[in-house]
Parts: structure tokens; sequence; C-alpha cells
């Protein structure tokens, strides 16, 4: 089993140690130079000035994971239309062009469906402009 | 030589990785331990001259899946342990002695059970001479393009019905 | 000598990891963790058989689809459980009740 | 096919000398190990020359701030204030290392780690020239867009880890922010791809010519459009110019490494300032011809017509030398624009800047993606200039 031409991951793993020697090292060596002296106030986390109240740990608007989640619908579509991507070029070359085509404009059109709806539905803009307003609403209905 | 070495690297990586999602108390630990798992088996990939999934293991699952993941715990309450309504303490979401040793009990018989089916194979094979490495890029691009055309166009389909299915659900309706 | 065996063992070992987590745990969060850790277990077998038996890519081709279905599945999984949680203030297992009888 | 670092050095005629003294000093074949050796030295000499090139940064950057509002940058610690990156190390060195109560003690060292190995790792496939790129992967742009995404986990953990609100608010937005414009590079990458068939640095590099015109930017107007959009992309994914709202100062207290003090912020910083020469690199080898050298230098086969006397060896290193000048010529040229636009545009808010992404950025980057498919296509892959000339191959050495 020639293990020569695996050596092309090598220089991976080397620079994932270096940085991991430089990281600990430093830390290391900062933990000899560094004065160390704890002190209640100076642990808490920043609060302008002010004690902190509460724990950062309170959950968020769920938009965060639309985002989220349309990016990765995207990225395993990217991931798909790579070895598609390296082909097309020897395809056009031996005129099967048109066929690879038609696949890949598809496969874009069907995701790009996708995107669209979410557009219509307002997902995609930060703010849920409809949201705003519904509450008003809600209020004066009361 | 470097092929031993880089096996015996990915295997700990996602084996270590593994186990520690299954034993860590922190949710958060457990995706970090994940990722380690999954960066591990990227590394198997490797070895397997799988170069491509190698990468798209990288792109998809250390870059989407993980990061996926720490949104949801950070959307549902963080990692405190929930109370039922009258304030009596359920089974810790992060397991307790009980359900591990139920998970363990359940595991031997699995492992039984897969152990006789795997065990003619283990005997049977004989080592060919390997192939070296080669890119496989293109040939997965040929066969994705002629041979599974029809799987590539319907896992589109499928992502969309994935990616509106999830947006319909994520949606904050006004409705409760 | 690094032979299919191996490979074998290693996600026989992976699948076991994923079997525990699911079983284990109680936060529907943390089973999704096992979820993910059973599905790279099948794909490590497809590679690995491709590698070592027969040289056709299919393998490849089948875990690549592995890898699409997964991550659909984990954007969905969790879109559940967010919902889950904004209904049900928890995301505890043993919540989940409704559809009993 | 995969040609690495080694297997250029070992055209060098000492190579197989060392290999036979050091075979016989240990008994076994020492091919092996004499590759771990030269690939251990050159990621040192790599590693440490992007460190100096991420802390040189921080001196660019405020040198030509300094420079665009018409004031003198640092020029106390060694001539012209060169070494002010090292006295700014030495600080970060001596600082306290506080860890914030009931911070998490373990994310807190994963988070910076994180960063670093995804940057780091990201720096094997950068193609400084054709034979000192460290791994020519022939996977290369795929694998970098993987390990790129791990810098985003790395920015959520460390928000995370910090327990106090502001980071936690600024790793939740960093994160989104990276990963959501990810997606506009990787469409715009892959219209690259399909214009050249392959995956590999080298060879999309070596599909340029050395020319402006032979450059992919002027290739047909898809890839023009394709090569802004990776541009701005890239800005937004390493947290730089207008999109740096994650460590805006003014909102977010220096966003998600608020909490962290000393040597862990050196390490954000100095990870984003090798992110940034990493990303201009890749624009400048997708887009701008990479160590392509004009009038076919690099290779060396017209200096050593020229001058018969050189050994055709040393006319190779000599082409090499040049590669790599272009190289960081033009990268630098694109550092040099990123510092430009940090201190001229004002900051986005976040939701301009989710718009901006996926309402702007995305459409945009699936019509090139659809428009080069269907130029290749229709012109077999000619660029236009090619086609407006129509003279066949333009003096300035082949293209295509």
């Amino acid at each position: 089993m020639s293990s020569h031409n695996l050596d092309v991951y090598m220089p991976v793993l080397i620079l994932m140690a270096f940085a991991a020697i430089m990281v600990l090292g430093a830390l290391l060596v900062g933990k000899l130079v560094r004065p160390q002296n704890p002190t209640e106030l100076k642990n808490a986390p920043y609060e302008c000035g002010e004690a902190p109240i509460g724990s950062a740990w309170s959950n968020f608007n769920v938009r965060f994971y639309v985002v989220a989640l349309v990016f990765i619908i995207f990225d395993v579509e990217g991931a798909l239309m790579f070895p598609v991507a390296t082909v097309f070029k020897k395809f056009v070359e031996i005129g099967e062009g048109g066929a690879i085509l038609g696949t890949f404009l598809i496969f874009v059109s069907v995701l790009v469906l996708g995107i669209v709806y979410c557009w219509k539905k307002g997902d995609l803009d930060w703010v849920k402009s409809y949201q705003v307003d519904t509450d008003y609403n809600e209020e004066k209905d009361k | 030589m470097f092929l031993k070495i880089m096996f015996i690297l990915a295997a700990t990586m996602t084996l270590g990785g593994a186990f520690l999602t299954a034993y860590t108390k922190n949710l958060m630990h457990a995706c970090v331990y994940l990722l380690v798992s999954l960066f591990g088996v990227a590394g198997l990939y490797a070895t397997l001259g799988a170069d491509f999934l190698a990468a798209t293991q990288l792109v998809v699952y250390a870059g989407g899946v993980v990061i996926l993941m720490l949104f949801a715990i950070m959307l549902t309450g963080g990692i405190q342990n929930f109370v039922n309504k009258f304030g009596l303490d359920k089974v810790p979401s992060m397991g307790n002695g009980k359900t591990y040793t139920i998970a363990g009990l359940s595991m031997i018989i699995t492992a039984f059970i897969i152990m006789k089916v795997l065990a003619p194979i283990f005997k049977t094979n004989v080592q060919g001479e390997l192939p070296a490495f080669a890119s496989t890029v293109e040939e997965i691009g040929v066969l994705l393009v002629t041979d599974h055309v029809l799987a590539f166009e319907i896992s589109s389909i499928l992502l969309l019905g994935a990616l509106v299915g999830a947006a319909v659900i994520s949606r904050p309706r006004r409705g409760k | 000598m690094i032979s299919l065996t191996s490979y074998l063992i290693i996600s026989f070992c992976l699948f076991i990891a994923g079997m525990t987590v699911m079983i284990a745990r109680k936060n529907i969060i943390a089973m999704l963790l096992g979820i993910e850790l059973i599905l790279n277990a099948a794909a490590i077998n497809f590679v690995a058989y491709t590698r070592f038996v027969n040289q056709n890519l299919d393998g490849h081709v089948m875990s690549l689809f592995i890898i699409v279905i997964a991550a659909a599945e984990a954007a969905v999984g969790l879109a559940i459980v967010i919902r889950f949680f904004q209904i049900k203030e928890t995301i505890h297992i043993d919540d989940a009740t409704e559809l009993q009888s | 096919m995969n040609e690495t670092v080694v297997s250029y050095l070992s055209q060098a005629p000492g190579y197989a000398l060392l290999v036979e003294k050091l075979s016989e000093f240990f008994g076994f074949d020492a091919e092996g190990f004499v590759t771990f050796l030269i690939f251990a030295l050159v990621c040192f000499v790599v590693v440490n020359v992007m460190s100096a090139i991420g802390g040189l940064g921080t001196y660019a950057e405020r040198k030509i701030s300094a420079d665009l509002q018409m004031r003198q940058g640092p020029n106390r610690v060694g001539p012209f204030g060169i070494l002010q990156f090292l006295a700014d190390g030495v600080k970060m060195l001596g600082k306290e290392d506080i860890l914030p109560a009931q911070a998490d003690r373990f994310l807190f060292l994963i988070a910076p780690l994180m960063c670093m190995v995804g940057v780091f790792a990201s720096l094997a496939v950068v193609p400084f020239s054709s034979g000192l790129t460290l791994t020519n992967l022939n996977i290369g742009v795929f694998y970098l867009i993987g390990v790129s995404s791990l810098v985003g986990v790395g920015i959520f953990l460390g928000g995370y880890a910090a327990n106090s609100k502001w980071s936690m608010l600024g790793g939740m937005r960093g994160a989104s922010q990276i990963i959501s414009y990810e997606v506009p590079v990787t469409l715009s990458i892959l219209a690259i791809v399909l214009m050249t068939g392959s995956l590999s640095f080298n060879v999309i590099t070596d599909a340029q010519g050395g020319l402006p015109h032979q450059w992919y930017i002027f290739h047909n107007p898809f890839t023009f459009i394709a090569f802004f959009v990776l541009f701005i992309g890239a800005l937004a994914e390493t947290n730089r110019a207008p999109f740096d709202l994650p460590e805006a100062e003014s909102e977010l207290v220096s966003g998600y490494h608020t909490e962290f003090s000393g040597m862990r912020f050196a390490f954000f910083a100095l990870a984003e300032y090798v992110e940034v020469f990493v990303v201009c690199g890749v624009v400048a080898a997708l887009f701008l011809g990479g160590y392509k050298v004009p009038f076919d230098l690099g290779n060396g086969e017209l200096i050593a017509k020229t001058f018969p006397a050189i050994h055709p060896m040393l006319a190779k290193q000599i082409g090499n030398v040049l590669q790599l000048k272009a190289f960081i010529l033009k990268t630098l040229a694109l550092y040099y624009v990123v510092i430009w636009i940090r201190w001229t545009l004002p900051r986005l808010r976040v939701d301009s800047l989710m718009v901006l992404c996926w309402k702007y950025l995305t459409p945009i980057a699936l019509f090139n993606l659809v428009g080069c498919a269907v130029w290749l296509w229709a012109f077999e892959g000619k660029s236009m200039w090619a086609m407006i000339f129509k003279s066949g191959v333009a003096a300035a050495g082949g293209h295509h």
C-alpha cells in the first residue's frame, strides 16, 4: 500500500499541531509570567460597571435559527454541485454539455424556489415586520 | 508509514469524541465532542482515499450541522435541567445512573447480535494489493451526472422540502 | 495491518456510542446528536467497502447522499424541537406525551 | 495531480544524498522521515511568516488608517514603528488572564484554539507559487471552505463561554454573519470551479495567463461580478470593514471577545488578521491569476533561453521566486484595499447586513453561477478577449 501519496495531508496535521502548540504554549508561558490574583469583582462579567443581573443564557429570537437553516440547505446544495461543476467542462469539450447544463439548471432552479419562498414569507428579513403591527392591533382590540 | 499514524489519530479522535459525547454531563460539551468526532470521521475518509467526502464532511457537518445544534441549544433554554410542573426534579435531562444502566444493557445485547452478523466477514477478508490513492472528485461528478442523475434531482427536491418544512415550523406564529 | 475489519470495528463502536446517547439522554437535542453519530457510522462502512472490496465509487456517492440527508434531517428535527420548546417550555422527552392515548 | 512542496524540493540534487545518508543512519528507509522533516521545516517557516504578516497587519492597519486621517501612525517602537506588533505581543503575554465567574473553563480554552486551528489549517492549500504551495490538494478549494467554517464555530463558542450578555450576543451575531456570508462565497467560488473544471488551486491558477486580459476576472462578465461578490463575502466572513458588527466597539463592547483578556484575545486578533491574508490570497489566486507572471517568466523557460549560461535548475528557481513575488504583490494589494475600505465605509446595521447577504448577494451569486454555466456551454469556455481578438493565441503565451 503506497503510503506515499497520503503525504498530501501531512502539512494539514503539522499546521494544526503548530496552531495547538502556539495556543497552549503561549498560555503556559503566560501562566508563569502573568500576575494571578483573581478578585471577586474582577471576575464578574462586564456589565458596563453595574453588577451583572440574570444569566446570559436566556434564549434568543428564532431568526438566528432560520438563517442557519437556510445556510445549511445551501451549503449542502453547494456540496452536491461541486463534483458536477468540476466535470461540466469535460462534458462541454466532448459535446455533451447540453444535457449536463439541463440537469444543473433544474437542480439550481428547484433550490431558487426555496429561497424565493423564504423571501416572500418574510423569513429572510431580520426584523419581523408583520409581527410588529399585529401585536399593536391586538393591544388595540383588547 | 504515515498512513498508520493518520489512521490511529483519526480513529482515536472519532471514538474518543463519540464516547465523550455519550458520557459528558454538559450539553455544550457534548456538541463540541461531536464536532471532534466528526472531524475524526473526516480524517478516516482521508485515509480511505475518499478526499472529496472528507471535505464534504468538514463543510456540511463541522460548518453547518454543529452550528445548527449550537443555535438550537441556545434557543431552547441553554443547558439547565428541566423541572416538571410540581417543581419535582424529573430525570435529569442529560441522563442519570438508571438511564445509563438501561443503555448499557441494551448495548450489550445489540453488540452480541451484531457481532454474530459480522463474524463471517471478519474471518474471510483476504487482503489484495490496494490501488494507490487517486482523485475522486471527477469520478463522483461523472457518477452523479450519469448513473445517479435521478437521485441528484430528487435530493434537490428533498432539500426544498426540508427548507420549506423547517421554515414553516420554526416561523414565530402569532397564534399559540 | 489496517484492513476492512478495523474500519468495521470503528463504525461498530460509533454505532454503539450513538445508540447509548439515544437511550441514555432525556434531552431531545442530545438524542439528535446520537442520530448524527449513527448516520456517520453507516457512511464509514460504505466508503470502507469501496476502498477494500471493489473500487467503484458508488459507495462514495451513497455516503455523500447520507451526509445530504443527515443535514436535512438535522435541520427539520431541530425546527420541531424549537417549536416544541415554544409550546411546552421544556424539551425533556418525558413531556412529549401528546400522542399518548 | 498531487505534488507537494517535498516533491518540488526533492528535485534538488542534495535531496537524494540526504535520503541515503539518513537511511544508513536509521537502518530503515528514511524516505518518509525526510518528507516529514522537510514538511515540518516548511510549515514552521510558513507559520512564522504568517504570524509576522498577521502582526504586521495590525501595524499596517494603524499606519494606513493614520495616513488616511492625515496623522502619524505608531512610530516609537523600532524604525517607523515596525516592531509595534512585537511590543503588543509582549504586552499581551504579560496581561492577567481573567476567567469570568460561572464561565465555562473548557470552552474558554477551546474557542481560541478552534479559531487558530481553522485559520492555520487553511494555510496548507494557499498557492504561494507553483512549487512552494504546501500541498496541492485536488480538493483544495472545497477543503478551504470546510476549514474556514470552523472559525464560525470558534467565534460562537467564544461568545457563549464567557457567560456575559454582550459576548453572548456578539457570538451569536458573529456566527450567523459568518455562516450566512458563506453562501455567496461558496456560490461564486463554484462559478470559478465551473470555468476551470478542477478544485485544486494550482490548476485554477495555471488556467489563467500572466497578463490581465487572461485572468478570470476579465474572462466574462459573470466572473467579473463574481469577483466582487466573493470579495464582499470574504470581507464579511473575516468580520472586517463595514461588516464588523460582532466586535463593534460602540454597540457590543467588542462583542464575542469582551471577556477574553491577554493572550486569548491576541489569538482571536491574530487568527483574524492571518485569515484576512489567506482570504486575499484565495481571491487573488482565483480571479487575479495568483502566482502567474506575465510573459511566462514564471516557469523559467524564457530565463533559461535568454541567459543560456544559467543552469536550467537555477532558472526554474528564479521563475519560482518571481511567481512568489507576483502572488505576494497581488495579495498585499488586496490587503491594502481591505484596510482602506475599513476606514472609509460606515458600519452596517444587523438587519441591513443580513438583507444585503440574503436579498442581494445570494441571488446575484446564483445568477452568476447560471450565467457562467451557460457561457461555458455556449462559447466552449473561450474568454471574451479571445473571441474579440479572434487572432488565436495572443502573443503573450498560450491561455485557455
